[in-house]
């Protein structure tokens, strides 16, 4: 028998995931326009690869298929791991990707809203743990043609040295670390730096923060994350900056560069994996943004995001635990 | 006027579907064939029958009297002969039955004596014993008794008469305020001063200005009395903790109530019972029910209470694709499975439903923790949370997370994206506690008296032990050496033989086989199969085991 | 010990209690070692070793060892035993001793050799401890040569690197062609918590396929492993 | 050698005295666990587990001579507590100690009652009333519907009745909708 | 100053014990399925762990070194290790009943949790100074009970979870750790800030 | 009273039985050791030396090598922080080569320890990697017995250089604009054994002949 509330709003699942595409397509459209046309060919291969994943691991699970395959979740995590990986990568790579995302970390803990881990991110991390010389070429923004892209995507020979160049964040570390160089000398020196962040990339940025601005007012997520993220980012960055600017990129340059502002409104705002309570949606995103940073300049490797977003999913269940809002006639109490 | 509203979190605005019930003025629902009065008018309240077959009863009469602390007295709706006493099936989700008069209209509705109550010149009880007997009891949704809550008449600042109305739907108590203003208010000064308030507060929601403009014109007749307060609509509004909330400002703590904060909540319904018990000296026979939904004729009737469904519903004319009806409001009402349940008291709207008004529910997704639900939810709860130990059955964790805060508004089930029924997660989980504490507490008592057995069956063979021992002695003394003590002891043996043995036999067959099974195995006498066939018997006697 | 006890003892150690998918003891050495098959067996086998010594050792002496002591005693025993197997490899096995030496004393720590010495050892009569050590052990080997092979092939596309070192004319496999870019997670720490992680859901879908009674079909067992072995 | 022996002897002198002397100083009598224990078994005191009632099975699983699943009146609830109160891994029902059913009561057919009083005797928890050669009753509110009174009565007259649902006792369903199979 | 505070953070989030060094992984998969025994047994350990990388570090730095008796190293360890484990047993036995039952089997296997024995060869392999080894037993049982609680509010967050039937418990369990594991592998360089 | 007693009489009991089985088992060790010391010692040598000839053939000096070294200190441009031994192949008595034992601090994975043969010539006998925690299949190249190219492992490049064929600001690898291969993806591995290398050879240059004449087991 079906029982009370006999009345819903018409929300669905679908809708949500359907209004993140759309906010990912000024993105997009910048990354074509600015950086990397094949990356089209790439969010098509990814697409695929997701459906036919989880097509495939429903129907093993003897589970229906199409609400899972029509709640467009796995499509949301493919454009994901696409945008968070090089453009110009071989295809398998993606596919091995989104395969990873989707099977490994998605299916294995039950499907759509059950695992502890952002798709995305652990196959980001285990990507460029596996493979991380194809995980660190990226192309100059816009100086490599069509045709060379498709080529290298679809598996041509790799002339890597000559194609790929060091990306914004990748400059500015081997610069600083290993030539012993100043934040200013490192940006003139190189190309690969425009006004703000990475040449090319900037307009990356802009799209993913009218994205995130249109999922805002879509009440698709909170400003709890995004303004957590990017207010500390800035802060920890301009805490270093301002204390030895030459050795420390300025606040605008991290939160321009990398996938900042793609993290800040669709990475770190996943609601499966992240914290839910509005404190710990701050603090976690808080967490996110020290540990990326420290990573970006003090660890291994070039883009610390991914490996932050999933330390601080670990902690996601004690945060939720310890933050729970005060209960209607329990103000200062938790359970 | 007041000058500050309060707030409380989330809420939800569904559409109101109010206009089209609203429109028409209350009209009588004629007399039905027969009417069906349970004795039991919620799951708390049981009474006594006081009437037999055959018996010609008036309208307003007691037919039942109230039983236990929150028993109420329950009278006849109209006047006419008791046919019987027969189980119906009661206005709750379960549809299990319970007892009920049936009583056949004479078609007279002849009153009973009706007299004024000056509740002035009584003490305070006799007035609240009054009500009491006049069977009334809340009409907002609990069905509590409303003397029990006008307490001791103390320690109240301030009373609330709720006229939120916030379901969809229902306007039941908007046309009640808009046409009888006058005595909600009347009634409303009579508990103003039972229950010693200092001030009394309406809260109306401000989609039903109609109202509003009555209640205001009204409450100049009755200066000083009340402040009639719009407030912000937004479900569920009505319910006692927001209310008091927002025309307050007080936070009613967890397992408190309003009463230890100040403040008592009567819905308008009530108010104007009690001016009809008081003034008029009715009992509670009758209330306003909406009739709407996927019907022809919306609007809002004065029911007999006892009136089966199925006679009302003729006034209305559902249309044909309804599919079924509920009771209450879309938010929290119940689906009735039987058109033959009466109107209760708290019977508030019927809605004639339809697939295009109601859809099925699409299918269940998993939760995605998009924290809708959280934001929509008038206690502050975290339903996800609660959706995913009920969904586990670890319900010792959902409660650790405040279940029982949650008052079943439904508004998490209204927003959730995911589609996912959760209030009928978060009641599976309730009365799985409820039934788990009584479990405790029925194992409890088993080790108690288990424990006491051993002790004193202990203590019986010690004491056998010293008597058969003096008596050895004694024996002894007198002769020597012919008879021991054990033969006396031999006595009760075969009875403990017989038990041990029915020990063994018992764990044996667990050994062996499932205990139901009827095929007899070899060794073990018949007792097996005996066990098994008698328990599949259907048993004649179960209420005896049960009550 | 007689025929019944030696089977008992032979299908617990292999299966039934295997110490790596069951009991989850001695995991350490299990997925730090199996980075390659060669690694990996060439533990094992000194495990069997030294847990075969020691259960014996213990199994004789039981009669003599206070409770409240036993723990250090027993410890003092696995470690003095292992330290003498460590050296007796070092001077007389040296070639071996090369590929295994730095294995040996991390044999103290595992878990699997102190909890079946107080599990079994300690209980029961010396020859069945033993033979309940050496099974535990095989059982072991076994786990540790499947899950090295897993992860060498994932990780690096080769089976058996390292075999010249232990059976010099021997080389290794190179199963994916020298092209194969290598899924470097397999060599990796997280590669052996996911392998183990499949091989343990693996044996329990065996498990519960077995309990239920039907045959274990081969064929379906491994379609539905593919989600999991695809999993890296 | 000699000082690899001196070495080891005064560590083992050292450690073993202190431990000689800690085993005896913080020695343990009692055991709050088999309370714990008892706490979450249902008290029907049946013996199905193959103990002689809920306690002495208690203390069976606390020195770890039986498992934690062998109650059939605790059900599957009453193993997940006792595997969360110990740690353990959650196991099914042990088949051999039988199988989870309906709550019944005892029932005696007062036509047919001799007044034997033995079904009185077995019962672990006095829920039978009545005296010799007197027709005896089941008290429904305190029979824990064990069973045990069933074998002993010599004219088969104790029946178990399954429990009806009343008002009280009525639960609202588990949620199930067709699209979510069972996992 | 700054290479103590490097030690620790090495030990506890750059080379963690459980998914670095891959070092006492038997009571990590044990006793992290709820999150009180989780602190319960961190606790333990960290005692353990502490007192037994001071201990080592006297024993080798007093007895064995100064007489050459490097091959009793592990001998020498283990034992002093166990006995403190065992001291710990009966203390908790006593003062704590029901962390005793519940930490049951795993008290006894504090001993070869392979971090206790591991964490101090190591150090004397590593040849720190006494205050060192103690802050690198320490920081590597906070790493350790880190691990542990992190992994126990995972695991009963995944109690709810609809997962595949043969991956249920262990399985899922061990997988997850690897997710932890390679998380953890981002804290890479952190220890070495040039 | 008496329970005082009664422990101290159980800690005395216990206390000699930790005792018998400790003294049992230590002796048990110790015999062992005695026994297997001298093959033990010789398998050391042996290892060391077949190490050696990795990088300085045989045949190439006739001097008891092992016995012939110099005690280095602590010494930054070896890299070695707790000092290391530098062995000197002698033929006839004439100067050969040096063999170092050395450090390059910045693998991937940490210190990379290595032996570098530097003949009398300055001119590079060979190099190999002891030991090293470099990310196995990406890093572990550099140890020849995992480099996939078994033909030409990548360090075999080093053997027959000197300072003089590569300049001291061209001993670099070619990503770092210097002339040494290295393998895409694990630049820092291949960095890192190239400049220790670089280094070894500069320190040789500078020290050699102070090298040849120190005495026997003596300290620099
Ligand atoms: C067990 C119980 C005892 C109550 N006792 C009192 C009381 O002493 N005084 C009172 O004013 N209300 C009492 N109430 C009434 C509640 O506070 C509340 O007003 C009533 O349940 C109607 O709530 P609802 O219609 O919002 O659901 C009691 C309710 C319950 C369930
Ligand atoms: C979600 C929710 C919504 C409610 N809405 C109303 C309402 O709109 N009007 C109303 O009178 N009572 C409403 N109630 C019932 C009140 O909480 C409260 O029981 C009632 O006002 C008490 O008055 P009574 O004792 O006279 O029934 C609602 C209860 C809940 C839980
Ligand atoms: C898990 C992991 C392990 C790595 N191991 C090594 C290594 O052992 N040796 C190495 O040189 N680079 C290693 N790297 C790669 C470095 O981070 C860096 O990307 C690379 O050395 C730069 O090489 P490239 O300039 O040729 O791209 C590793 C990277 C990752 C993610
Ligand atoms: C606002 C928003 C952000 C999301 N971000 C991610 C993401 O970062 N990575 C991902 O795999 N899926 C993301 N998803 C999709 C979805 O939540 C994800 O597939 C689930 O984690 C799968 O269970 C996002 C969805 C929404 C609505
Ligand atoms: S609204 Fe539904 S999907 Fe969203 S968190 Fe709540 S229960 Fe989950
Ligand atoms: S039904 Fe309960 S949980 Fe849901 S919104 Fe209402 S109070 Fe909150
Ligand atoms: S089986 Fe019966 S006696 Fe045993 S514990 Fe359960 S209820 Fe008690
Ligand atoms: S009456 Fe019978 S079934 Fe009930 S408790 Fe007593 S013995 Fe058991
Ligand atoms: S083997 Fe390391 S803890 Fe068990």
């Amino acid at each position: 028998m079906i029982h009370s509330p006999y009345i819903r709003k018409p929300a669905s699942v679908q809708s949500v995931m359907l209004a993140v595409l759309l906010a990912l397509l000024p993105g997009v459209t910048a990354y074509v326009m600015q950086v990397a046309a094949v990356v089209v060919v790439n969010l098509l291969i990814a697409t695929v690869t997701a459906l036919v994943a989880e097509a495939l691991i429903l129907t093993l699970r003897k589970r229906p298929i199409a609400p899972a395959l029509s709640d467009l979740s796995a499509v949301v995590t493919a454009w994901l791991v696409v945008l968070c990986f090089p453009p110009i990568l071989p295809w398998w790579v993606t596919v091995l990707g989104v395969l990873i995302a989707i099977v490994a970390v998605k299916h294995l803990y039950g499907g759509l809203g059950q695992n502890p881990f952002n798709p995305a991110m652990v196959a980001y991390c285990a990507m460029i743990v596996a493979f991380p010389s194809l995980m660190s070429q990226w192309p100059p923004a816009g100086q490599i043609d069509f045709q060379t892209q498709l080529d290298l995507v679809l598996g041509g020979a790799r002339q890597l040295d000559a194609i790929t160049g060091a990306t914004a964040l990748d400059a500015m570390r081997t610069g600083l670390r290993t030539s012993g160089a100043s934040v200013d000398s490192v940006l003139q020196q190189s190309g690969t730096f425009g006004a703000v962040g990475g040449r090319g990339w900037e307009w990356l940025a802009l799209g993913y923060l009218a994205g995130g601005l249109f999922m805002l007012a879509r009440r698709i997520i909170t400003w709890h994350m995004p303004v957590a993220f990017i207010a500390t980012l800035a802060v920890v960055s301009g805490i270093f900056w301002l204390a030895e600017p030459a050795r420390f990129a300025p606040p605008l340059f991290h939160l321009a560069s990398g996938g900042a502002m793609l993290a800040a409104f669709f990475i770190v705002t996943d609601p499966v994996s992240g914290a839910t309570t509005p404190r710990g949606k701050l603090i976690f995103a808080a967490g996110v943004a020290v540990i990326a940073y420290l990573i970006r300049v003090f660890g291994a490797f070039p883009e610390g995001i991914a490996f932050a977003v999933l330390l601080m999913n670990l902690c996601v269940p004690l945060i939720d635990m310890k933050t729970q809002p005060a209960v209607f006639g329990h103000r200062g109490s938790r359970p | 006027m007041i000058a500050r509203l309060f707030n409380f979190h989330g809420g939800i605005k569904p559409d109101s579907h109010k206009n089209a019930s609203a429109a028409p003025p209350i009209a009588a629902a004629p007399l039905p064939p027969r009417l069906t009065i349970p004795l039991r008018q919620s799951v708390r309240s049981v009474a006594r029958c006081l009437v037999a077959p055959g018996q010609r009863v008036l309208k307003g009469e007691r037919i039942g009297a109230g039983e236990g602390p929150l028993g109420t007295d329950v009278h006849a709706s109209t006047s006419g002969t008791v046919v019987g006493l027969a189980p119906c099936a009661m206005a709750h989700a379960s549809s299990l039955d319970t007892l009920a008069v049936v009583i056949e209209p004479d078609g007279k509705d002849e009153w009973i004596e009706r007299r004024a109550f000056d509740h002035r010149a009584v003490p305070r009880e006799a007035a609240l014993r009054y009500l009491s007997a006049c069977g009334i009891v809340g009409m907002g949704g609990a069905g509590f008794p409303t003397h029990i809550k006008l307490g001791n008449g103390r320690g109240i600042e301030t009373l609330i008469i709720n006229g939120a109305e916030c379901e969809p739907w229902i306007t039941c108590d908007d046309r009640l305020m808009r046409e009888r203003a006058a005595e909600i208010l009347s009634g409303a000064a009579i508990l103003h001063e039972l229950i010693g308030a200092r001030r009394t507060l309406v809260g109306i929601e401000d989609n039903k200005p109609e109202a509003i403009r009555a209640m205001r014109e009204a409450a100049a007749g009755f200066p000083g009395l009340v402040d009639i307060v719009a407030i912000p609509t937004r479900y569920p509004a009505g319910g006692e903790k927001q209310l008091i909330r927002v025309l307050t400002g007080i936070e009613i703590a967890h397992g408190k109530l309003g009463t230890e904060f100040g403040v008592q909540c009567f819905n308008v319904g009530t108010a104007q019972a009690v001016h009809r018990a008081i003034h008029h000296g009715e009992p509670l026979v009758s209330r306003v029910v909406t009739l709407t939904g996927n019907v022809r004729r919306p609007g809002n009737y004065e029911v007999l209470v006892g009136t089966p469904v199925e006679t009302l519903l003729a006034l209305a004319a559902p249309k044909p694709d309804t599919d079924r009806y509920l009771m209450g409001g879309p938010m929290m009402g119940i689906t009735i499975s039987d058109l033959s349940v009466p109107i209760g008291k708290t019977s508030n709207c019927i809605i004639a439903a339809s697939a295009a008004l109601f859809p099925p529910p699409p299918p269940e997704l998993p939760c995605i923790r998009c924290g809708a639900c959280a934001r929509a939810c008038p206690a502050d709860l975290q339903p996800f949370e609660l959706y995913w130990f009920s969904r586990a059955k670890n319900v010792g964790k959902a409660q650790e997370y405040h279940l029982f805060d949650c008052i079943e508004c439904g508004s998490c089930a209204f927003v959730c994206p995911s589609h996912i029924p959760l209030v009928d997660y978060f009641r599976f989980s309730k009365s799985e506690i409820w039934a788990r504490e009584r479990e405790l507490k029925a194992s409890d008592q088993a080790r108690e008296r288990f424990e006491f057995r051993n002790y004193r069956q202990e203590r019986e063979k010690e004491e056998k032990a010293a008597k058969l021992a003096a008596k050895a002695a004694e024996t002894r003394a007198k002769l020597s050496g012919s008879a021991t003590p054990t033969d006396a002891a031999t006595g009760d043996d075969p009875k403990k033989a017989l038990i041990a043995a029915a020990l063994a036999r018992a764990r044996q067959q667990v050994a062996v086989e499932p205990r139901n099974t009827d095929t007899p195995h070899a060794g073990v006498p018949g007792a097996s199969p005996g066990i098994a066939s008698r328990r599949e018997q259907p048993d004649l006697h179960d209420s005896d085991a049960t009550s | 010990m007689n025929l019944q006890t030696f089977r008992e003892n032979a299908w617990n150690g292999l299966w039934k209690q295997n110490t790596g998918l069951v009991q989850l003891l001695g995991l350490c050495p299990i997925l730090a070692v199996s980075t390659s098959i060669v690694n990996a067996v060439s533990l094992g086998l000194a495990t069997v070793l030294v847990m075969a010594v020691s259960n014996f050792a213990v199994a004789s002496l039981r009669n003599f060892i206070p409770y409240e002591i036993r723990i250090p005693v027993f410890i003092l025993i696995i470690a003095a035993l292992t330290t003498v197997v460590d050296l007796a490899f070092n001077a007389y096995l040296h070639d071996l001793y090369l590929v295994l030496g730095i294995f040996i004393p991390l044999i103290v720590t595992n878990c699997i050799v102190l909890a079946r010495v107080e599990a079994y050892a300690a209980k029961n009569d010396p020859v069945s401890s033993t033979v309940d050590g050496i099974m535990m052990g095989l059982g072991l080997v076994w786990l540790l040569g499947v899950l090295g092979g897993i992860r060498e092939l994932v990780g690096s596309g080769t089976l058996f690197s390292g075999i010249e070192m232990l059976i010099p004319g021997l080389s290794p496999l190179s199963v994916f062609g020298d092209d194969y870019p290598g899924f470097l997670i397999g060599v990796l720490p997280p590669g052996a918590f996911f392998t183990l992680g499949c091989l343990i859901a693996l044996s329990n879908r065996v498990r519960t396929r077995a309990a239920a009674g039907k045959p274990a079909r081969a064929a379906s067992d491994g379609e539905e492993a593919a989600p999991a072995s695809a999993a890296p | 050698m000699l000082t690899a022996l001196l070495v080891m002897t005064g560590i083992a002198i050292v450690l073993g005295a202190a431990l000689g002397y800690a085993s005896i100083r913080f020695k343990v009598e009692g055991n709050p666990l088999v309370e714990k224990i008892d706490a979450i078994l249902p008290q029907t005191q049946c013996g199905q587990c193959g103990y002689p009632g809920c306690k002495p099975y208690a203390e069976a699983i606390s020195n770890g001579e039986a498992d934690i699943n062998q109650c059939p009146p605790g059900g599957e609830e009453g193993i997940r507590k006792l595997a969360d109160l110990l740690g353990r891994e959650f196991k099914s029902l042990s088949e051999e100690h039988g199988a989870e059913k309906p709550k019944s009561v005892a029932r005696i057919d007062e036509q047919l009652c001799i007044g034997c009083t033995l079904c009185i005797q077995a019962c672990p928890v006095d829920a039978i009333v009545g005296t010799a050669k007197h027709m005896h009753t089941v008290v429904p509110a305190l029979c824990t519907g064990c069973e045990l009174c069933v074998a002993p009565c010599p004219v088969d007259c104790i029946a178990m009745t399954p429990v009806k649902e009343t008002l009280e006792t009525w639960k609202w369903k588990y949620p199930v909708f067709e699209l979510r199979s069972a996992a | 100053m700054s290479s103590y505070i490097f030690i620790v953070i090495g030990a506890v989030l750059v080379n963690n014990v459980v998914f670095v060094r891959i070092l006492g992984l038997c009571p990590f998969m044990g006793v992290s399925k709820k999150l009180e025994t989780a602190i319960g047994m961190g606790a333990a350990t960290t005692f353990v762990l502490t007192l037994g990388s001071g201990t080592s570090y006297l024993i080798d730095h007093y007895l064995l070194q100064p007489y050459d008796l490097a091959y009793l190293r592990t001998l020498s360890f283990i034992v002093v290790i166990a006995a403190i484990v065992q001291l710990t047993e009966l203390v908790i036995q006593k003062t704590s009943p029901l962390l005793h039952q519940v930490l049951g089997i795993y008290l006894p296997l504090i001993t070869t949790n392979c971090a206790v024995l591991g964490i101090p060869l190591l150090s004397v392999a590593l040849d720190y100074t006494l205050l060192e080894s103690l802050l690198f037993g320490f920081g590597s049982s906070i790493g350790f009970t880190l691990a542990l609680i992190l992994f126990a509010g995972l695991r009963e967050r995944l109690d709810g979870a609809d997962i595949p039937a043969p991956f249920k418990g262990t399985a899922i369990a061990m997988i997850t750790a690897g997710f932890m594991s390679l998380a953890f592998m981002g804290f890479a360089g952190l220890d070495r800030f040039q | 009273m008496s329970n005082r007693y009664t422990a101290t009489h159980t800690s005395l009991r216990t206390a000699g039985i930790m005792v018998v089985f400790t003294l049992a088992f230590t002796a048990m060790m110790s015999q062992t050791y005695r026994v297997t010391r001298p093959a033990i010692d010789a398998s050391e040598q042996e290892q060391k030396m077949r190490l050696i000839n990795d990088v300085l053939p045989p045949g190439s000096y006739d001097n008891a090598l092992l016995d012939d070294f110099v005690a280095a200190g602590p010494t930054p441009e070896l890299g070695l922080d707790r000092g290391g031994r530098i062995y000197r192949a002698r033929r006839a008595g004439v100067p050969a080569a040096l063999v170092f034992e050395a450090v390059a601090p910045d693998g991937y994975g940490g210190k990379i320890q290595l032996v570098v043969a530097v003949g009398a010539d300055g001119r590079l006998g060979g190099v190999r990697v002891t030991a090293h925690k470099e990310t196995p299949g990406l890093g572990d190249y550099i140890d020849p017995r995992k480099d996939r190219n078994k033909t030409r492992p990548w360090i075999g490049q080093f053997a027959g250089m000197s300072l003089v064929e590569v300049a001291p600001a061209q001993w670099k690898v070619k990503r770092d604009g210097g002339v040494f291969a290295y393998r895409i993806g694990a630049t820092i591995s291949a960095r890192a054994v190239t400049n220790a290398t670089g280094r070894v050879l500069e320190y040789a240059a500078e020290h050699r002949d102070a090298l040849f004449a120190a005495s026997t087991g003596s300290a620099i």
